[in-house]
């Protein structure tokens, strides 16, 4: 059967296998590609268990997805399309993941009695026939062999050879989605160029599989999806952690001034400690402090002396730095504070995503210390976050929390990235020495104290986690100046909020019927859900909200252009009491802490139920 | 280049009032600390005073540098961040017993061992002042206190030893009665490239007052301390008839100065360690007389000196183009045109 | 002038002297005699600063303050009655406190130029004139000079004489409200037993203090406080972390558990420490951690061990729990948590009261980590309170968190103390060996697992902070199983409301008008203030809040009766922000961050302006 | 009373499935402990493993006894409040260098100095595992992993000598591959009354392979490792024709054996604090063998014990009436009859 050509607008595979199949890898490929051919996508790798348990069983499954179109994508894709699953552990716990007659591309020589048994399943099952059965379309390669026999001269090692199988895959999948090879070409050579053999191993089997595809008449349909309307510019595919960490870096070299990070290792933050200590060629200083609490007062200590300061962590090491966040926020230095979400509460499920931080980031401290708490609502989003941060750090001599989140960290998409001179200068209020003296809390008409640094004569002055007199900074047990510092602080935060654009909903109805209120990583399953049904002529509009504080000044505003308010969150509803609490609107929660994001139908029939039990 | 300025010591005292309770041991340190800087040539803008919680801690108001009051224990891990962006910054610590070694204790052990260009003054007075006298890591098995009303129960640090044990590249201890020596040690201190981690036995004499009086009472500190000089032997008590230690076999004895044979004499050398372990352990059973002076110090790169030396080699200097090329990534491609 | 006798319902007196004077003993005297008289009374002592500062200066002030009366007292009192000051530094900075025409005893020996300049004021300046000028009832007694006269054949030092002087003031205070010395007598036979010259000197200048009232012609009134009308009972009087500290003693001895305490010194949470570790020999250990994570890691250790394990710190400690707390959380063991809540943030005001770390306390955490939150109202309120706590996380297997404050922990007021017998027993779900197979996480109807100490045979288990399956208690990466775990611990949790009494108002009227929601130690103020609007004919109530979380199932009922809603809190509005998104009401907040307890004034003008307002 | 039950190393596995890499050193150590519970005469529902985070750290899932898998860096604090309240149960810790060293480190050193009577097992790979590779306290300088792509500047740990300095009482080293040499020190280490800190390097194939190969691979180990045993001279290097360790005036030395005068061996004396100080540092600039065994160990008073103690004295039975009188004090009054 030959395969004939069907034009899709959107398409998502997920490729599975074992840890050590390199799925990871050949999913990156395939993500580069369709990037450079123009599609727009979102992708999300899924690992789900932190410590790599035995080959080929269900815990050691190591997955991929990829979502892409020739509209605009938001998620990594409710239900996947093609499956590629390498062995049977990743076809029996992936397979549910599958749409309704999805395709099911699986290496047979993964099949076998032993796979099986690995997987935990009972070895007269007969995995494929089953998927079958549940009207899967099938396709059967024996990958393993062939690979093999594309190798039979290569003087690799039978172990070596059978490491190139993913490339004789992503070959295949390049065919099915009528994708050239040579971009994955170049990268081999590139990657390998010290090591011939394995180079040209890989390069062959790749090419193998997709003459395998061209030949084999193996697929009923062979999928195109044009290119999307992209906005011109140049692109290029980012994940959360790594926008994040250029983003802090690009805020320091538009501040002038030199970014210190300080971290400690945790999931899933710890990339942003890598990317960083990679950049020291970029001026970064990045620090591998002894735990959570030395990592933030040593970014306190850098911040003191005139850094952008930065440290990350997840919720168990943020919950460490509360008492410290304290201190900034006293001290009125400008520090930036990132939390990746993951599965809580406790150690929790910790390579797992989840928005259950939000009450710890506006909340969590000891008496009255309010600051700046921002969200990225994607893996793009988190550079813009991220210098938004730090110009708030800055420009506000405050601490500011981003939450970000395990989806984000590492989800990828295509980010149309500017060009340094177009980002604004970042201008903090620095003490000079020629400004003559120096009064440490004195503030100026946003409410924002001056930042002597040390070095500077005659701006030598102490500063504390005690209460301080106003302006002088000097420590005091006033119960007057107490409260006017407590407001002093607090105002000066809110005035935050008076430099945000004017809010504007994401997408759907301007006024009048649902509102769905979306924070952090809900973005793209609320934007996606949101679109559809609006398309349907259904009177529903989404406002994604960055800034969960300050809230934005106009906001209430928006939310009484609607009747109804649906807030889908990873969480028990921790958004949802802040804004029933501020605007005194009977909103409604769409709450769920599977550690994994939204599906975009979910959130779609949330609304649909909504709208519905009104009538 | 711009000329220093000469400062004198009442050009380190800030205008705030110093709110120690009378009598306090810390009034005398605070002397010698202001006395100092001017001799060793700090300036005011230069330098910085970093302290936690606690009585002692409250030290930085009273000086007129940059100075920061921070949280309980982590006047060490600020410090350390400190340091590694502003090397060009003299950074002094100011911790007590209960700040440094109690809450404190991980990020002075991990200090010592990176070992960044800073003074750490421990302001030991084996009590916790600032709460109302509780028992500290270093108070004495046994001692009653608002919190160990029957004794602790608890074993003390041996501050000296435990420095060691975290590769501590120096370690004084001093009092804060011997302004002289007090200074000297500062001062020897100050000019340590590293960690200088100085004790410093201070009196706390509303909540344990007297409890260094064995090494500060006329009469009895004779008896009771040791005072360290390089190259001179170690010797105690009576002036005209004093005993000198010896060091034998690993092992530690005591004769009486001029009855022994000096070749016999213990000489202070404080960059062997395997001496200065055996200083650090001296008195613990009390049959030997408490060191004070320079136990240990050794030379080893400065925390702050690898890291530029690191950047040297990885980071021809920065253009704005290398921010592009960070930004862009070399995978990355046009749309339109 | 003869003093006249007038009959008071109330009074305040306020002792204020040097550190070194002894005004928390002289104090603490009257405050006995005071409630051996039958008076209901409320004392606060008010140390400013937390290191001694030199003699005679202003941060050296110590302050004792009673209010007694005839009628139940719920306060410490707004405005001063009588002012003892014993020197300038006392006067000058406590003369505000006093009312319109209040009454000043001054010792006039410590107003002296060096007492002025100690104080920081002009020696030109008659601070004595100032205040009678100002309306006052000036009373001015060479106190110091009268007290070395009384010594004049005693041996003691010139020192300790002049340190006797606060016996004088009281004499003559007793004489003033019509209080007899004896008890003060027998007190100082008592401590001063070994002391004879002590002894003597104090009996003597306590006894010449009071003679002096009598004879000296110095008072316009002599004032008599009758006895209140208090139910019939053993009464004492007591400080809040003692009854604190006497209410967990007591619940480890009625759930037949040891009671394990570790803390770290921190203000103004020390004395619970310092409380227990007097208590060795009521089985207790305490602990004095090496910092405030290792005193909640112990707490849980012992909780594993069998244990009632039990953490107190401020908020900067509760900051460093969070984590481990979480870890409590999510291993379901019993630990009870208090928060003696101080001036934030950070450090900020170590030694003054103040609410707000209820945010902290409901959310401070990562993940979905609900947990019971109790507060104190008063004092005593803090032995049922902390009974009650115990009581909760032994039988729902679940850390529960105390809020008290400085004002509760180191107030006091008479008690009417039950006997052991009357109280409870206490039934924590211990698995035996004998009840057979147990499995870690299986629940019974109230939502709670059952707890197996090391040591029963055939119930090993293994049990950490990852999330569990349902059930067994295995560790559990599945989505489903996550989203249930959440599940069941929100709503073992909720189900600790079904243990709470029908909620009822405290005091004024049932229904309609005004409704003030008070919680922890601003039910005094709230109370008086409500009770006298609602004797005036003003429509108010107020309802107290004792079960922060989870609340009470009947409490919107309650909230809905009424038109407007108070709520006072000595912070900027953490309770109100819980109660308007939970009840959809449009609550107002008076809120004061003073470091400082409300006056009963500041409320009573707060629901006057909303009432009028709304009219 | 009731009878010991009899276990075989098979009672002590859980039905849970191993979970670290194949070929992690984690596997032989489990493997040991397992084996040694029942020649202990442990019983399961008295023994307790309480662990933080990290590979390492999911130790208690596979030990079929009670077990604490907690939050990072905090076993030893959890351990110290079970071990107060349960001193009859016997307690185990299990740890990592991050864990234990890093964010831990400070409840290590304060277990150290309580001396409680528990066993720590701190799995060194030098690496942090469960994160993946970076950096450990223990790795060594210049070490390039996912967190010092560079290199790292940090000065590591020499866990003995931390240990020394904080008043262990006692310490040994061990390896994953030497199953007898660990189970026999793991027996030891129980045998301690106190706290026993055994250091057990350990392979971490995945992230830091072959770390510790010159303690472990068979050409190179007889020349790198010294085997410590109690009363025998330190030797090492070919079996035929060893080196022998010499201590003299404090100093270290070395001679061929046979050559010398077996009156200047260094004959291993675990209880001579001085030599261990010695021991510990043996190795830090590779130029003599590292040591295996049991470094130090001291009879100090364990901490429970003391807790007892001043129990026993204060604590005559309390009875319902003392809770009466604690909750009336002594100064209580009658309202009505
Ligand atoms: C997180 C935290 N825990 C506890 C405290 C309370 N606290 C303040 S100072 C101190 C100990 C002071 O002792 P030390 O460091 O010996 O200083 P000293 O007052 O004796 O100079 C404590 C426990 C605090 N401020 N913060
Ligand atoms: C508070 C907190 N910070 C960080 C982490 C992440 N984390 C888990 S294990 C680990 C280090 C593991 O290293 P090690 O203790 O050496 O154990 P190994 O995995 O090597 O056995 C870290 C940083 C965490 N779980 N909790
Ligand atoms: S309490 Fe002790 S250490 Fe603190 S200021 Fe007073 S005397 Fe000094
Ligand atoms: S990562 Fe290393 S230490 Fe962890 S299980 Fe794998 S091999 Fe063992
Ligand atoms: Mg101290
Ligand atoms: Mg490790």
């Amino acid at each position: 059967m030959k395969a004939g050509s069907k034009d899709l607008a959107k398409a998502t595979v997920l490729f599975a296998g074992d840890s050590g199949d390199g799925m990871q890898l050949t999913g990156g490929q395939f993500t580069q590609t369709t990037a450079l051919s123009g599609n727009d996508l979102n992708t999300f790798p899924d690992f789900p268990a932190e410590i790599r348990a035995p080959a080929g069983t269900v815990p050691g499954v190591s997955g991929f997805k990829i979502h892409f179109g020739s509209a605009k994508v938001y998620t990594a894709g409710d239900q996947v399309d093609t499956l590629v699953a390498m062995n049977a552990a990743a076809l029996s716990s992936q397979m549910d993941q599958l749409k309704e007659g999805g395709l099911i591309i699986a290496n047979s020589n993964g099949m076998d009695a032993r796979n099986l048994r690995l997987a935990g399943i009972n070895e007269d099952r007969d995995l494929l026939g089953e998927a079958e059965q549940r009207g899967f379309e099938l396709v059967s390669v024996e990958i393993t062999r062939l690979t093999k026999e594309a190798l039979k001269d290569s003087p690799l090692s039978n172990k070596d050879k059978d490491r190139a199988k993913n490339m004789f895959t992503l070959g295949l999948v390049y065919w099915l989605y009528d994708r050239e090879p040579e971009r994955t070409e170049r990268f081999l050579e590139k990657r390998f160029a010290d090591q011939e053999d394995i180079r040209e191993a890989n390069i062959k089997v790749l090419r193998a599989g997709h003459h395998y595809g061209e030949t084999a008449e193996l697929f009923r349909n062979r999928f195109s999806v044009p290119p999307a309307d992209l906005a011109p510019g140049r692109y290029r595919n980012i994940k959360g952690n790594q926008a994040l960490s250029i983003g802090l870096i690009t805020a320091a070299h538009k501040s002038g001034l030199e970014l210190f990070y300080a971290g400690y290792p945790i999931t899933p933050a710890s990339d942003i400690l890598h990317e960083l200590a990679r950049s020291k060629a970029y001026g970064v200083q990045a620090f591998q402090a002894e735990d959570e609490i030395a990592a933030i007062t040593a970014a306190i200590g850098a911040a003191f002396g005139g850094s952008l300061a930065v440290t990350a962590s997840s919720g168990p090491g943020i919950a460490l730095k509360t008492e410290a966040l304290g201190l900034a926020v006293m001290l009125e230095l400008p520090l930036v504070v990132v939390n990746v979400q993951r599965g809580g509460p406790s150690t929790g499920l910790p390579t797992k995503t989840e928005q259950s931080d939000l009450g710890q980031a506006l909340f969590g401290r000891n008496g009255e210390a309010p600051l700046p708490v921002l969200s990225c609502a994607s893996p793009k989003d988190a550079f813009d976050v991220a210098f938004e941060a730090c110009q708030i750090a800055l420009e506000h001599m405050t601490p500011v929390m981003i939450l970000s989140d395990g989806y984000i960290a590492n989800g990828s998409e295509p980010w149309k990235f500017p060009s340094s001179s177009e980002l604004p200068e970042i201008q903090p209020p620095v003490h000079k020495a020629e400004d003559g003296d120096y009064t440490p809390y004195k503030r100026d008409e946003k409410g924002v104290r001056k930042w002597a640094i040390p070095g500077t004569a005659g701006a030598e002055h102490r500063i504390g986690g005690l209460e301080k007199q106003a302006e002088t900074g000097h420590v005091s047990y006033d119960s007057e100046n107490h409260q006017q510092m407590v407001r002093e602080r607090k105002e000066k935060v809110e005035r935050v909020a008076h430099g945000y654009a004017a809010q504007e909903v994401s997408c759907g109805s301007k006024k009048g019927g649902l509102l769905v209120i979306s924070w952090g990583s809900t973005y793209g399953a609320v934007r996606t859900a949101v679109e559809r049904l609006h398309k349907n002529g259904i009177a529903v509009g989404q406002y994604h909200l960055r800034h969960l504080h300050p809230l934005p000044s106009d906001l209430g505003k928006l939310i009484e252009r609607y009747d109804q308010w649906l807030i889908p969150e990873l969480n028990e509803g921790q958004l949802l009491q802040l804004i029933r609490s501020t605007y005194l609107v009977d909103a409604k929660g769409l709450n769920k802490v599977q550690g994994v994001p939204f599906a975009h139908r979910e959130v779609e029939e949330a609304i649909v139920g909504m709208i519905n039990e009104k009538k | 280049m711009k000329q220093v300025k000469s400062y004198t010591s009442k050009d380190f005292a800030t205008d705030q009032e110093v709110r120690w309770c009378p009598g306090c041991g810390d009034y005398g340190i605070l002397k010698q600390v202001r006395d100092l800087m001017p001799e060793l040539g700090l300036e005011r803008e230069k330098t910085v005073f970093i302290s936690g919680i606690g009585c002692s801690s409250r030290f930085p108001y009273y000086m007129n540098t940059y100075g920061l009051h921070s949280i309980h224990g982590r006047a060490t891990s600020l410090a350390t961040g400190l340091k590694m962006t502003r090397s060009d910054l003299s950074v002094w610590i100011i911790t007590g017993d209960g700040d440094g070694m109690s809450i404190g204790g991980n990020h002075l052990i991990h200090l010592l061992r990176r070992n960044p260009n800073v003074n750490i003054l421990l302001f030991n007075n084996e009590i916790y002042g600032l709460t109302k006298g509780q028992f500290s890591p270093t108070s004495e098995q046994g001692k009653q206190t608002r919190s160990s009303p029957w004794g602790t129960v608890d074993h003390p640090f041996n501050l000296s030893a435990l420095a060691l044990g975290a590769d501590a590249s120096f370690f004084a201890r001093t009092v804060d009665r011997e302004s002289k020596h007090l200074r000297e040690t500062l001062r020897q201190a100050h000019e340590h490239k590293g960690a200088s981690l100085v004790e410093i036995y201070q009196n706390c004499n509303v909540f344990n007052d007297g409890t260094f009086s064995a090494f500060t009472d006329k009469e009895r500190k004779q008896q009771n301390t040791l005072h360290l000089e390089e190259g001179s032997p170690l010797r105690f008590g009576d002036p005209e008839k004093p005993v000198v230690l010896t060091w034998k076999n690993g092992a530690v004895g005591a004769e009486e100065m001029g009855a022994s044979d000096p070749g016999s004499h213990w000489i202070h050398d404080p960059y062997d360690r395997a001496k200065a372990q055996a200083l650090s352990r001296l008195s613990d059973d009390m049959t030997y007389p408490r060191p004070f002076g320079v136990l240990y110090r050794e030379e080893r790169a400065v925390y702050e000196d690898l890291l530029a030396e690191q950047q040297k080699v990885i980071a021809p200097k920065r253009t704005a183009d290398d921010l592009d090329a960070l930004i862009s990534g070399d995978a990355f491609w046009q749309v339109g045109q």
